[in-house]
């Protein structure tokens, strides 16, 4: 075996994974959720069928509200659990070098799209800049998710409680939730969408996505694609697995 | 025809006797006719023996013919009440009649 | 793809990605044409139990919606013809009232000062007791006629009667002292019997004294709609307000508040002298027309003008256009007639219109009384040699009803022990502290009793200032004796009532409490049957009947409705309808009604005028929660130029006072009332503080209104009071 | 022809008893000082004599309109009008009560129910019809002002009566046309009180954000198809990727 990386531990990747299922079965219920045709995403006929699916509206909105406490609960939970992991990952996705991460990210855009010949024609290095723990990708996507996610959770909370404990004067704070929660989710779907391609699609990305079960990445994929990253293992000598 | 005379006679006297009586009638205690009507006179006149009687069944002259010659009241051999008794039921019945001011059902 | 497992993983991932993606293409094509699914509404859960209201007197057929032991809705019984199968807002709001958390729990017994509110409870063995004993030691001081009864309109109040009778005491009031007597007295004194008006088929109808479209009475309330809108009647309103009634009639005249009677006889005035009667008619059914004929001569529609405020060619044409419908058209009865001190002479100005007319006992006229077939339960009661001879109203008027009696009268009578003392006072359902005229002397009045019991549902102001204080059951808790109704066309028929919910809290019906009492005073054996047997003897010539009311919840009797009469007489002395009255000359009335002009209203006072409306039953409903939220308070209405006058606006308070009391409140500023004249509705301002919706809400217009009354029958005159409102400074 | 559940009201009938109120209270447990239905009453003061303009009393609720604003403001078709009834219905389990239907009815039919926190107007009494009973209003107005049912269906009475008043019906006017069903027969005082429909500025943020969300979307699902495509017409040219 090559030599590896530690990267990820238990509790990072479940959350990631509990986060994602979590994701998937709310995006499902949720979008079933919208049905009115200035706004429905997908047409009408999705929502009656996700409806038709559950016996209703209403379990339709049990379920997701449901998912939805999970979900919330699920990451207080992590943070208890594993709140220097979380401090970390937080650093690390917020911690932005604005020349080398956004020359990554224009350089990537351009060569998972078009590929190195562009880059060459115009006279740069097809080259990416060194990455650190995330490349500007990531944290990219990553800032998105836990910005929206607090939104989206913010937001949930409150049309889960217009119902239950608010009172009439709180309908503009409920109607306003609605709304940035479907904005939020939009944009950070859109982001999701590409998480997706690279995370479990693109080949190029396979150890990464890998690494999201067994925890630990290939030093030669650590080293191609999160130098800065690497160099620091090295040097802080840190003990690869196997 | 002395006969006849002492027939004639007798009518007479029993007419002026009723008539007499008629007038003397009225001005009674009401009330207590009441409670002497219902322990007297309904006994029998529960719509079971006799017909139901109540005082708006009839007009105060009704009552007050009806009255002038209790002999011609079928059940009168049987009544066990005074004078005083009978014009108190009387003033009841009367006084309660149909066109009276307060016409009563007995109950 | 050396590893298998990642790559299932990898497949499901896409999978589950593809979902979406499917999702997003249109879910139906995945998912089939998945109809929207409306699932079907279940239908209630409910018994269905036939009952009858007790908001008001009419006593409305409902079906009671019972779910687990409790009321959810009160529905109208479609097969009650009498109400057109209507339940109005206060038969809705009867379940407030059963639910009332105000609603008395248990025996209360005083425990502080007479009002003071202060109550303990005591156990029902401790409460029967004492009253018995209470009740037994006035009797034994002041004989049996120095106890009051007092029942209201209940069909439990026969038991309060008989109670009184077999108790001993002549001195029995209900409410008709303080609402119908002198009307009713004026219908019996012309034609022998109070009639029913046939509104349903009538063209023309003239509403004076009456407010049907607001203080409804069934079926006429109903029936007057589908006269006017349907059957082209036509309806003129006299009223110093412009009410509903006013508001939907097709003629509105504000005549000055107690000229009705000038009214009336300029009508019969006109009738007569352009002969607009039919003469055979007159002729064969009537007596008098000739000495009416001469007593209308100066009663001309000029006369009235003046007095009504009314065009005199109005007068003469709404004459005309009455008599040219006739006999299908009416001068309409009315039903509370405590207005003024001739108020019986003036409803006999009413009647002797509608003889002219020749309605009776015709298509829409006025009708006789229809056999409905339930029989009295006859029973003996003792005699007391000791007792007093008569009533202590007695012989203060010439034609009180014997056992409705006066109860303005019999206060006045309590007050002055004249001409003997009345020292206990037992009260069912009925709120004399609360609608009586001039509350003061009523508190005096109770100031006077050694033991005041009353039983009732709610803490009134009659039971606040009680000494025992009994909880009955609601009606829809308890069984009920057989009532008959009538009214109009299509109604003579028998009601009853049987529980639909179990007793709440620790409440008992009147019949039972008074079993207990009599039981304790040796009087059981008059009160030695149950309801249901009750029932049967009430029924006994109509045998079908209790079998039919449990199907329909309400049994008809196909008797006879018009040509009553036919081959009849009237029950008059003159055999035929009254015009003159010949009793009332004998005892010094006057036989046809004489006008006398009401007092002026007196510079910067006002007539104050009192009313119920469709919302309100007097002082029952004053804590009903649901009709609160319709009326919140009582205002008085104030015209507006005479608001103007006094600095008033609209929804200022106002202190209102009379030469007996005063009462603040707010300033309703309207148009609809005339100048000289301001309106409260009655209910408000209960002195009782367990009616938190009452207490300190609105004003009492018992507090303010003289204690006045109708001559002839003792009823109170409660439209005799002048006020003076001023702006309440804050 | 589908269903059109409607109310055909002899507004002239309406003697303002407030009964139709009062049940509809009890019926559907409406909370203090909400309700569902209303009377409106028009009651200038006449000159006294014959009356040349009677009083109106104008029975209303829910109209049930043909073009429901109030379903165009939910964004969950927590209301929707029922193809088979014509019923503007709320799905009590899918309202989570935001409130964006109230302002968006011209004839304020529309409260948030202070008890269930859910938006609330006329309904027709479902459980009653399920009972075989009409909704509570109707079955307790004391003059039958009020007549309910199927107006597309010429024997019920309500098709009966709006059969034979066609042309002479008034609908109450709105400054924004939603198309009522609640059809008047005789004079119901003013017909034009109606206001205008509300679009709450959230939900309008968020059908005017619909297109800009869904465009962003397309962009990153464009970018994904354009890397898918790369990725198969360019083969796997990564390097990193020979093992696992």
């Amino acid at each position: 075996m090559a030599k590896m990386h530690k990267r990820h531990d238990k509790s990072d990747i479940l959350i990631h994974w509990f986060n994602a299922v979590c994701w998937v079965l709310l995006l499902l219920t949720g979008v079933g959720l919208i049905q009115n045709p200035a706004i429905d995403p997908f047409g009408s006929g999705y929502p009656e069928a996700m409806r038709s699916l559950v016996g209703g509206g209403g379990n339709l909105l049990a379920i997701h509200e449901g998912i939805g406490l999970v979900w919330i609960a699920g990451f207080i939970l992590y943070l208890i659990v594993n709140f220097r992991g979380a401090r970390f990952f937080l650093a690390e996705v917020f911690s932005v070098s604005p020349a080398r991460d956004m020359g990554w990210m224009l350089k990537k855009m351009v060569l998972m799209t078009l590929g190195p010949k562009p880059l060459k024609a115009m006279g740069m290095d097809p080259e990416l800049p060194a990455q650190g723990f995330y490349n500007m990708g990531q944290k990219a996507f990553a800032q998105v998710s836990v910005a929206g996610g607090v939104v989206i959770a913010v937001t949930g909370v409150i049309m889960y409680l217009s119902d239950r404990t608010f009172g009439a004067e709180a309908t503009g704070w409920v109607s306003w939730s609605i709304a940035l929660h479907f904005i939020a989710v939009g944009l950070v779907f859109a982001g999701l969408l590409v998480h997706i391609y690279m995370a479990a699609i693109s080949p190029e990305e396979r150890p990464g996505f890998k690494s999201m079960f067994t925890g630990a990445v290939p030093d030669d994929y650590a080293k191609h694609h999160h130098r800065l990253w690497w160099e620091k293992a090295e040097t802080e000598g840190e003990q690869p697995t196997e | 025809m002395n006969r006849n005379l002492i027939v004639a006679l007798a009518a007479t006297l029993i007419t002026v006797f009723a008539v007499s009586m008629a007038f003397a009638m009225g001005d009674g205690n009401a009330r207590k006719g009441k409670f002497l009507y219902r322990k007297n006179c309904r006994t029998c006149h529960n719509g079971a023996e006799a017909p139901d009687l109540s005082p708006a069944d009839r007009t105060q002259a009704e009552w007050k013919a009806t009255f002038a010659d209790t002999g011609k009241i079928k059940c009168s051999g049987d009544w066990t009440v005074n004078e005083k008794d009978l014009n108190d039921i009387f003033t009841y019945l009367h006084d309660y009649a149909k066109d009276s001011p307060s016409p009563a059902k007995c109950s | 793809m050396s590893n298998p497992q990642q790559t299932m993983s990898r497949r499901d991932f896409f999978k589950a990605s593809g979902l979406v993606a499917a999702g997003a293409m249109g879910g139906p094509a995945l998912l089939g044409g998945l109809k929207k699914a409306r699932a079907a509404v279940p239908a209630p859960a409910w018994d269905s139990k036939f009952s009858a209201c007790d908001i008001c007197f009419n006593k409305c057929g409902l079906i009671a919606r019972v779910e687990d032991g409790v009321v959810k809705k009160l529905d109208p019984n479609p097969k009650f013809l009498k109400s057109r199968g209507m339940l109005c807002a206060r038969g809705n709001a009867g379940i407030a009232q059963v639910y009332d958390p105000d609603r008395l729990k248990h025996p209360l017994l005083r425990k502080g000062a007479r009002g003071e509110g202060k109550w303990q409870r005591i156990p029902w063995d401790e409460a029967l007791d004492m009253a018995a004993q209470k009740m037994e030691e006035v009797r034994k001081k002041h004989t049996p006629c120095g106890h009051l009864f007092s029942a209201g309109t209940d069909l439990h109040s026969q038991f309060v009667s008989r109670f009184a009778e077999v108790y001993g005491s002549f001195n029995v009031t209900s409410h008709e002292s303080l609402c119908l007597v002198s009307g009713n007295r004026a219908f019996l004194d012309t034609y022998g019997e109070v009639p029913f008006a046939d509104v349903l088929n009538s063209k023309y109808i003239i509403m004076a004294g009456a407010n049907r479209f607001e203080a409804l009475v069934t079926p006429d309330s109903m029936d007057l709609m589908t006269a006017i809108r349907d059957h082209g009647c036509k309806l003129v309103t006299l009223d110093p307000r412009y009410t509903k009634t006013a508001a939907l009639s097709h003629e509105w005249h504000p005549i000055r508040p107690g000229t009705d009677m000038a009214f009336m006889l300029a009508l019969a005035h006109v009738i007569i002298s352009e002969k607009l009667y039919d003469p055979q008619w007159v002729a064969e059914k009537t007596y008098g027309i000739e000495l009416l004929a001469e007593h209308l001569g100066p009663y001309t529609p000029g006369f009235a003008a003046e007095q009504c405020g009314i065009p005199a060619e109005d007068i003469a044409r709404i004459a005309r256009e009455l008599a040219a419908a006739a006999p299908a058209s009416m001068v309409y009865p009315g039903r509370r007639t405590s207005d003024y001190e001739d108020s019986t002479q003036i409803r006999r100005s009413f009647a002797i219109v509608n003889a002219l007319l020749g309605n009776w006992d015709k298509p829409g006229g006025l009708l006789a009384a229809r056999q409905v077939g339930l029989t009295g339960v006859p029973y003996d009661a003792p005699w007391y040699d000791e007792n007093r001879d008569d009533r202590i109203d007695a012989h203060k008027v010439p034609m009180m009803f014997e056992h409705e009696g006066s109860f303005v009268v019999t206060r006045d009578a309590v007050l002055n022990d004249d001409p003997y003392p009345i020292r206990g006072w037992f009260v069912y359902k009925t709120n004399p502290m609360g609608t009586a005229p001039n509350r003061k002397k009523t508190i005096e009045m109770m100031n006077r009793m050694d033991f005041v019991t009353v039983v009732d549902i709610a803490m009134s102001d009659t039971a606040w200032m009680a000494d025992l204080v009994l909880p009955s059951q609601s009606y829809l808790e308890r069984t009920d004796p057989c009532s008959g109704l009538q009214g109009s066309v299509a109604c003579a028929c028998v009601v009853k009532r049987d529980p639909v919910i179990d007793p709440l809290y620790e409440s008992r019906s009147l019949f039972d409490i008074i079993k207990g009492i009599a039981g304790r005073m040796e009087l059981g054996e008059y009160f030695d049957f149950t309801i249901e047997e009750y029932r049967k003897q009430q029924t006994r010539d109509i045998p079908e009947a209790l079998k039919v009311m449990d199907r329909d919840g309400v049994y008809y009797n196909p008797s006879k409705v018009y040509g009553i009469y036919d081959g009849r007489i009237y029950k008059t002395l003159s055999k035929k309808i009254e015009l003159y009255n010949q009793r009332y000359l004998q005892m010094g009335l006057d036989p046809m009604p004489v006008y006398t002009e009401p007092a002026r209203t007196p510079a910067n006072q006002f007539r104050l005028v009192v009313g119920r409306d469709a919302l309100t039953t007097q002082s029952s409903t004053a804590n009903n929660s649901l009709l609160r939220e319709f009326e919140p308070s009582n205002t008085l209405w104030l015209n507006t130029r005479a608001a103007e006058g006094l600095g008033i606006r609209d929804g200022e308070k106002v202190e209102v006072s009379s030469s007996v009391g005063r009462q603040e409140l707010a300033a309703e500023v309207t148009d609809r009332i005339r100048p000289d004249t301001v309106y409260m509705l009655s209910g408000f301002n209960t002195l009782s503080s367990m009616q938190t919706r009452s207490h300190n809400n609105g004003a009492s217009i018992n507090e303010l209104l003289e204690d006045d009354y109708d001559a002839v029958t003792g009823n109170a005159a409660m439209h005799t009071t002048f006020v003076t409102v001023t702006r309440k400074v804050a | 022809m589908a269903q059109q559940l409607a109310m055909v009201i002899d507004a002239a009938k309406c003697i303002d008893c407030k009964a139709c109120v009062a049940a509809c209270k009890v019926a559907n447990d409406v909370p203090e000082d909400q309700f569902r239905n209303w009377i409106k009453p028009t009651q200038d003061v006449p000159a006294p004599g014959v009356l040349t303009a009677r009083a109106k009393f104008q029975p209303g609720a829910c109209m049930h309109c043909d073009n429901p604003t109030c379903v165009d403001a939910c964004p969950t078709g927590a209301t929707y009008k029922d193809p088979e009834t014509g019923e503007v219905v709320i799905d009590d389990d899918l309202c989570i009560g935001c409130g964006n239907c109230i302002p968006a009815c011209p004839y304020h039919a529309r409260f948030r129910n202070a008890a269930k926190r859910k938006a609330d107007k006329c309904n027709y009494c479902p459980e009653r019809r399920a009972a075989g009973l009409p909704p509570a209003c109707v079955d307790t107005c004391p003059t039958k002002a009020r007549v309910f049912g199927d107006v597309n269906d010429p024997e019920s009475e309500a098709g009966r009566l709006y059969r034979k008043n066609k042309g002479r019906l008034t609908r109450v006017a709105a400054r924004t046309d939603t198309k009522p069903n609640m059809f008047y027969v005789g004079d119901p005082g003013d017909p034009t009180w109606g206001g205008e429909a509300v679009v709450p500025a959230s939900m309008v943020a968020m059908k005017e954000a619909a297109p800009l969300v869904k465009g962003v979307v397309a962009l990153s699902g464009l970018g994904v198809l354009a890397m898918l495509g790369r990725q198969f017409l360019a083969g796997n040219d990564s390097k990193e990727d020979r093992d696992g």
